[in-house]
């Protein structure tokens, strides 16, 4: 079902999870390893070929509560699913509405990835961003 | 804070010293009851007790205060703590409708003067929740009975026959948990449980285990005997909450026929009225109450409690776990299951006790037919909270137990079902104050071994209740609203000799102290130590060297060695 | 002189208690990615700072007293990676200032929570699935990378009484994508995203004979799929789901868990079966637990009106900052800037912020007052609980400059009570 | 000459908490000012936080304003009427026995959460849990109607066990779960429908996802089956 725009946008659902990288970094927030362990997104082989991607590309990543540049990399996630490690970069983009849990949904939030020129913020400056 | 009291023109019920009912002065000093002598009267601050009655404080020894089991039901139930009984302010907040909060437990048992209350099943492992609870609950004394009957240990031994392990493992495990005596749920059945199962009769065998459920009774028995702990075996039951189950009760009961102690029973059977059904089904089923207290009374060596139900809400908690999801399939509602590694389960599922319920209403026939016809010497009153309701009703049991009148009131409201399928209403006994006193104090503290509690002799803990009672006055059969009422908030709560309680209304926080027991110095330690380590290799997933409760963890240790 | 001893572990909620530690080195043994990353030397907030400047513990805790005291409604958020009795003085001050307790639950499992109020919670202990579980199916959740030893210790290749072999074992893995676990597991289901509900819906129908109202597929998984799972769970002698943030996290939340433990209820009518969370954080459960003895909730409790109230909808953390019902904020071993929605993030932004941690991290950025803490099972002992409720005392191996978070809170909770006087 | 208008005077630092009925037109205008209401942990007077007027003669509250902050409007009310000019917060309408609410705005979460008896009517959009049971509680709305002429959220008519909830525009998911009786109308879409219903009847107008286990009976769907549910959706 995953739609393509015509400049090379794919519709997708955003899922958010813990790694173990994250994990390993998630007590060094500020460090270069945390950064690299959340910046990025993993993106299904066939979606990641038809939006013309290369390992370190930047992709920009928009639903409807923002939009945030990080790095785009081939993942073993379902067509139409991109997965961005649990952390700040994931948090620009996923729906803060808890519909009355107290649990915001942090995996399975639509929206849209494309290829970018842009660069992917600091961890500071994705907080002064907000 | 006042370390001398001088209590004055009271009127004493001291049911263990032989006091009934007369004036007399009482007299405290750093915490003890002492002689008048040994306080200066004019730095001792004088109570005035003229036409009250002056008794030693509640000793609850069987409720779930503390532990994981009690607090699943607090978060299973918010709907529980939603009624609000204290605004924090100079006390802490304190909420709860039958469930309550840790300080509400304390504050409670505080206004309804009791002093010392027990956790009656603390799952071994969990030990260390069940103490960070009771050192949450202030007010009162406290202490846990952990829980053997399906722990892998006991099994194996049992099944070895090999008592001088049994004891060691038994002494091992009460310190460890830092609990106080053996606990015994369900025997066999909670493991059976782990297969889907239970057991049905003394005589099954155990799943797993070449063992029955009346050699695990027997030789929890004859352990703790030989490790004379404070406490006797208590016992839950097998077959608890099935028509029929009394006969097992009764048997159950029989298996220690000969064994004597010379200071205490040697079983305890508790919240009896869960296993005191007649009849082969729902539909059939009838009050076999009659049966356990005449076993209870023909013997001196087993006590019991009576697992009183009170109408309205309450929640069933127990190790009991394959009971607990046969009463989740009974009544549809909310069901938590805890199967704990090798050493048993528990469970917990909400129930409302509905008088015009037939099943509910007998079993609050059953609970006091168990309280009328057992001698009181025998019979201790429980609720087994929060399993039969609320422990703050216990001033409604001890005004039933008194009063024929207040009964036949209560028995209009009903089911009729009653009528036919207990004695209860053809019962004409009235317990005495007195009596009432020593099923509330003195014999649940001689029942639990602890000879500083539940009376006011010298050398006692100053752990002291005046209701607003004046028993040389008091017609029991007749003015049982007028009991209820003063039972119901002590005018003065002493604890320690510490003043907490004020007609009725908290004066200060207090903390009380935890006991347990070290039996260590009567068994073979070493005995136990390979097997130790090949089960906690083998089947924790914990390592020894973690397992327990280490006595500087606790806020008010009161270790007893023996 | 070099020492190595037994730790127990402060990272995930495996909580495993067999970690070596060399206290010179300051490395760890045994113990996984996550764990050795927890035992290793890190930056750490040097002092005690109140606007940036740095100023004794009893500066910042006195301008974070004031800073409570004064607040008409305190946000007091974090504690799953503290230990218990620091967690207790954190609701008994909450409860003094008036102010919301909510706990990190409220991002990861906390829809169990409320599953539970619904339906409970029929579980068994780590050590029960260990001994006993032939079947244990991993629902949405990924312990290879959240809780890399669990499978080990606890339920993929753990052996125990009667489960002496891997192969004596079936693990299913339910998810989205195929991930780290799945690769171990005897079998991979893949479904759609956000149909675990209707999904545990048809298992249900078909466990209870009612497989003929099935449609042919649900939410990607054909329907002989899904009675083959069912005939695989009616069959077990002991099952186990264990669940994650899959399920908690996505579509459905607290009602596909709900449903979950309808479908044990029912298992259980037919041989035994248990349900888990995989919690996340190493307290996480007595972040939880601890509240609920003192007052009788375990997350998004509000104490304005001086007694309890308990409603995520309302007082779970991202709800109070998403709405801007708070005017200061206290955040304890947790790191809500870098992971609440960045429309909670606003508001944290704008108000107070108190900060207790031991490392720097993106809530430092934005904090007022930053207390640094020493870390609980290395610098400072405590009781922590297990993701299924067993109590570990968390050790103190090493000495540290550092207040503990116990010491912080007790001197903070004294500060609170003479300004209140 | 007992019509009551109330006004906030100032933006909200945190939410307010006033349980205020139209029982307070029965008070004169400084007994109404002395109404005590919760601002974060301060217990203050009405009349602090609020513009109190009374005129017209009718047992009925004019919430003029923002009330999208103020929670418990309404709670418990039984008769009289409350309007509210703009939105208004959680909780409003809780455990209703009567009267009627008109919110001109939005409503937030809890909408007549319980609710016995009365009538409520949303203009704009309305939030999660309308009619739905409080933590623990086994009913929700059991009488009375709710409609909502915008979109509403997630969790509608959880446990209801009577009346009718109505609305005209879209819903979100998990409509009518465990619905043990009463009527609920969705003239948009929604998401997850149906579940574990034992009673009661689901109609919508758009699309929707039905949980698989219905059974089709005489053009309608019968369910739920995992409770033998004999709870009813239909296209409307």
């Amino acid at each position: 079902m995953t739609k393509t725009f015509g400049d090379g946008m794919l519709e997708v659902e955003v899922i958010t999870g813990r790694t173990l990288n994250q994990g390993a970094t998630v007590e060094e927030k500020l460090t270069e390893e945390y950064f690299n362990a959340v910046n990025y997104a993993e993106i299904n082989e066939e979606d990641f070929a038809s939006l013309g991607l290369q390992e370190g590309d930047r992709v920009k990543v928009k639903t409807e509560f923002g939009e945030v540049v990080v790095f785009a990399k081939k993942g073993e996630v379902p067509k139409g699913v991109i997965f961005i490690p649990m952390g700040p970069y994931a948090n620009m983009v996923t729906d803060p509405s808890t519909d009355g849990t107290g649990m915001p949904q942090f995996k399975g939030v639509k929206g849209t990835v494309e290829k970018t020129d842009e660069n992917v913020l600091s961890v500071k400056e994705l907080l002064e961003a907000i | 804070m006042h370390h001398m009291l001088h209590i004055k023109n009271g009127i004493v019920i001291d049911p263990k010293n032989g006091v009934k009912a007369e004036k007399m002065d009482i007299f405290v000093k750093d915490g003890k009851i002492v002689e008048e002598g040994e306080i200066s009267k004019n730095e001792a601050k004088v109570i005035d007790a003229s036409n009250k009655l002056v008794v030693a404080g509640g000793v609850d020894m069987h409720a779930h205060i503390a532990g994981s089991k009690i607090n699943t039901g607090r978060t299973m139930r918010p709907e529980e703590m939603r009624v609000v009984r204290l605004i924090a302010n100079k006390f802490r907040t304190a909420v709860g409708r039958v469930l309550l909060t840790s300080p509400a437990i304390g504050y409670e048992y505080a206004k309804m003067g009791y002093t010392s209350a027990f956790e009656a099943a603390q799952p071994p492992i969990g030990a260390l929740h069940t103490h960070e609870e009771l050192d949450s609950i202030p007010m009162v004394d406290k202490a846990a009975l952990p829980v053997f009957g399906n722990w892998h240990f006991v099994l194996k031994y049992v099944a070895e026959k090999d008592m001088e392990k049994l004891k060691a493992f038994i002494a091992w495990a009460i310190e460890r948990t830092k609990g106080f005596g053996v606990k015994v749920v369900n025997p066999g059945g909670v493991e059976a449980w782990m297969y889907g199962g239970n057991v049905s009769s003394l005589d099954d065998q155990v799943p797993g285990f070449n063992v029955t459920p009346r050699e695990i009774i027997t030789s929890l028995v004859k352990a703790t005997e030989e490790l004379q702990l404070n406490h006797s075996v208590h016992l839950h039951c097998n077959r608890l909450g099935v028509p029929g189950n009394y006969e097992t009760t009764v048997e159950s009961i029989k298996l220690v026929d000969g064994i004597k102690n010379d200071s205490r029973q040697v079983l305890h059977v508790t919240h009896v009225q869960f296993n005191a059904y007649a009849g082969d089904s729902w539909r059939t089923v009838a009050s076999g109450a009659e049966a356990i207290a005449k076993t209870v009374n023909a013997m001196d060596n087993v006590t019991i409690d009576m697992g009183q139900p009170i109408f309205g809400h309450a929640t069933a908690m127990t190790g009991d776990a394959p009971f607990q999801f046969t009463l989740h399939r009974l009544t549809g509602s909310r069901w938590s299951n805890k199967d704990s590694e090798i050493e048993g389960g528990a469970g917990i599922v909400p129930i409302a006790y509905l008088p015009k319920n037939p099943v509910h209403a007998l079993q609050w026939a059953i609970g006091l037919e168990l309280g009328l016809l057992t001698d009181s010497d025998k019979v201790v009153l429980t609720t087994d909270y929060p399993n039969g309701g609320p422990f703050t009703e216990y001033p409604y049991i001890m005004a039933m137990l008194m009063s024929k009148k207040m009964r036949e009131g209560e028995l209009e409201r009903v089911s009729p079902f009653v009528q036919k399928a207990s004695n209860l209403p053809a019962i004409d006994v009235e317990k005495s104050l007195e009596e009432v006193i020593h099923m509330t104090r003195s014999l649940p503290a001689r029942v639990l071994g602890l000879p500083n509690k539940g009376h006011l002799g010298v050398g006692a803990d100053a752990d002291i209740a005046i209701y607003d009672l004046n028993p040389l006055e008091v017609d029991t059969s007749n003015d049982f609203e007028k009991i209820y009422k003063a039972f119901k908030t002590a005018v003065y709560t002493i604890k320690d000799g510490n003043i907490l309680v004020k007609d009725g209304e908290m004066v200060d926080e207090y903390w009380g102290k935890t006991y347990w027991v070290d039996a260590r110095g009567k068994a073979d330690m070493e005995a136990i130590k390979d097997d130790l380590n090949e089960f906690f290799s083998k089947y924790y997933t914990v390592e020894l060297q973690n397992y327990g409760v280490e006595e500087r963890w606790l806020k008010k240790p009161e270790r007893i060695v023996i | 002189m070099a020492e190595t001893v037994n730790v127990v572990c402060t990272f995930c909620g495996s909580v495993c208690d067999d970690g070596q530690f060399d206290t010179e080195k300051f490395k760890s043994k045994k113990l996984c990615k996550l764990g050795s990353s927890k035992f290793s030397e890190k930056e750490r907030i040097k002092a005690p700072m109140v606007d940036g400047k740095e100023v004794s513990y009893e500066e910042a805790i006195e301008k974070a007293a004031e800073i409570l005291v004064n607040a008409k409604k305190p946000l007091l958020y974090g504690w799953a990676s503290t230990v218990n009795e620091a967690i207790r003085l954190g609701v008994i001050l909450t409860e003094k200032v008036g102010g919301v307790y909510d706990q990190c639950a409220s991002v990861c499992h906390a829809p169990g929570t409320l599953a539970v109020i619904e339906e409970g919670l029929p579980g068994g202990t780590l050590g029960a699935i260990k001994n006993r579980a032939d079947v244990v199916v991993f629902w949405g959740a990924n312990p290879m990378e959240a809780h890399p030893r669990h499978g080990m210790r606890y339920s993929i290749s753990a052996k125990g009484l009667l489960i002496k072999d891997r192969k004596q074992r079936k693990v299913i893995v339910v998810d989205v994508r195929p991930t780290k676990t799945a690769k171990l597991a005897d079998e991979f289901i893949q479904i759609k995203p956000g149909y675990d509900y209707p999904i545990i819906s048809a298992l249900r129908a078909i466990i209870s004979g009612n497989a003929d109202a099935v449609p042919d597929e649900v939410g990607g998984v054909s329907k002989e799929k899904l009675i083959e799972l069912a005939e695989t769970m009616k069959n077990a002698k002991y099952g186990a789901v264990l669940y994650g943030l899959g399920v908690t996290q996505s579509r459905g939340r607290d009602r596909n868990i709900e449903n979950a433990v309808k479908l044990i209820q029912l298992l259980n009518r037919h041989t035994r079966w248990v349900i888990w969370p995989m919690r996340g954080h190493y307290n996480v459960v007595g972040a939880g637990e601890v509240p609920a003895w003192e007052v009788g909730y375990q997350y998004a409790i509000d104490f304005s009106r001086g007694y309890p109230r308990f409603s995520p909808a309302e007082f779970s953390a991202v709800e109070v900052l998403k709405r801007r019902d708070c005017d200061a904020a206290l955040i304890i071993s947790s790191d809500p800037v870098a992971h609440f929605p960045r429309a909670a993030v606003k508001h944290l932004k704008e108000i107070p912020v108190i900060q207790i941690d031991p490392f720097p991290n993106m809530t430092t950025l934005v904090a007022n007052v930053v207390i640094p803490s020493a870390i609980a099972g290395i610098e400072a002992e405590g009781t922590a609980y297990r993701m299924d409720g067993i109590p570990l005392r968390v050790k103190k191996v090493v000495e540290s400059k550092y207040w503990s978070d116990e010491q912080i809170l007790e001197r903070l909770l004294e500060k609170v009570e003479e300004l209140k006087r | 000459m007992r019509l009551i208008i109330i006004k906030p005077k100032t933006e909200f630092v945190v939410t307010v908490e006033a349980e205020i009925t139209p029982d307070l037109a029965e008070k004169n205008v400084e007994e109404i000012k002395r109404f005590k209401v919760y601002y974060g942990k301060d217990r203050v007077e009405l009349g602090e936080l609020f513009e109190v007027t009374k005129e017209g003669d009718d047992k009925k509250l004019v919430l003029d304003g923002d009330f999208s902050r103020v929670k418990w409007i309404g709670c418990r009310m039984s008769d009289g009427e409350i309007v509210v000019k703009g939105n208004v917060g959680a909780n409003c309408g809780a455990y209703m026995a009567g009267g009627k609410i008109t919110i001109e705005g939005n409503a937030d979460d809890w909408l007549g959460a319980e609710m016995r008896d009365g009538e409520i009517v949303v203009k704009g959009n309305a939030g999660n849990l309308i009619g739905c049971a409080y933590y623990g509680n086994a009913t929700g709305m059991s009488g009375g109607k709710i409609v909502i002429e915008g979109n509403a959220g997630n969790y509608i008519g959880e446990k209801m066990s009577g009346g009718e909830i109505e609305i005209k525009g879209n819903a979100g998911d998990f409509i009518g779960t465990e619905m043990k009786g009463g009527t609920i109308i969705i003239h948009g879409s929604c998401g997850f429908v149906g579940g574990d219903m034992k009673a009661g009847e689901i109609k919508i107008g758009g699309e929707f996802e039905l949980v698989p286990t219905f059974v089709m009976q005489e053009g309608t769907w019968v369910g739920d089956v995992n409770v033998k549910g004999e709870g009813i959706v239909r296209k409307l």
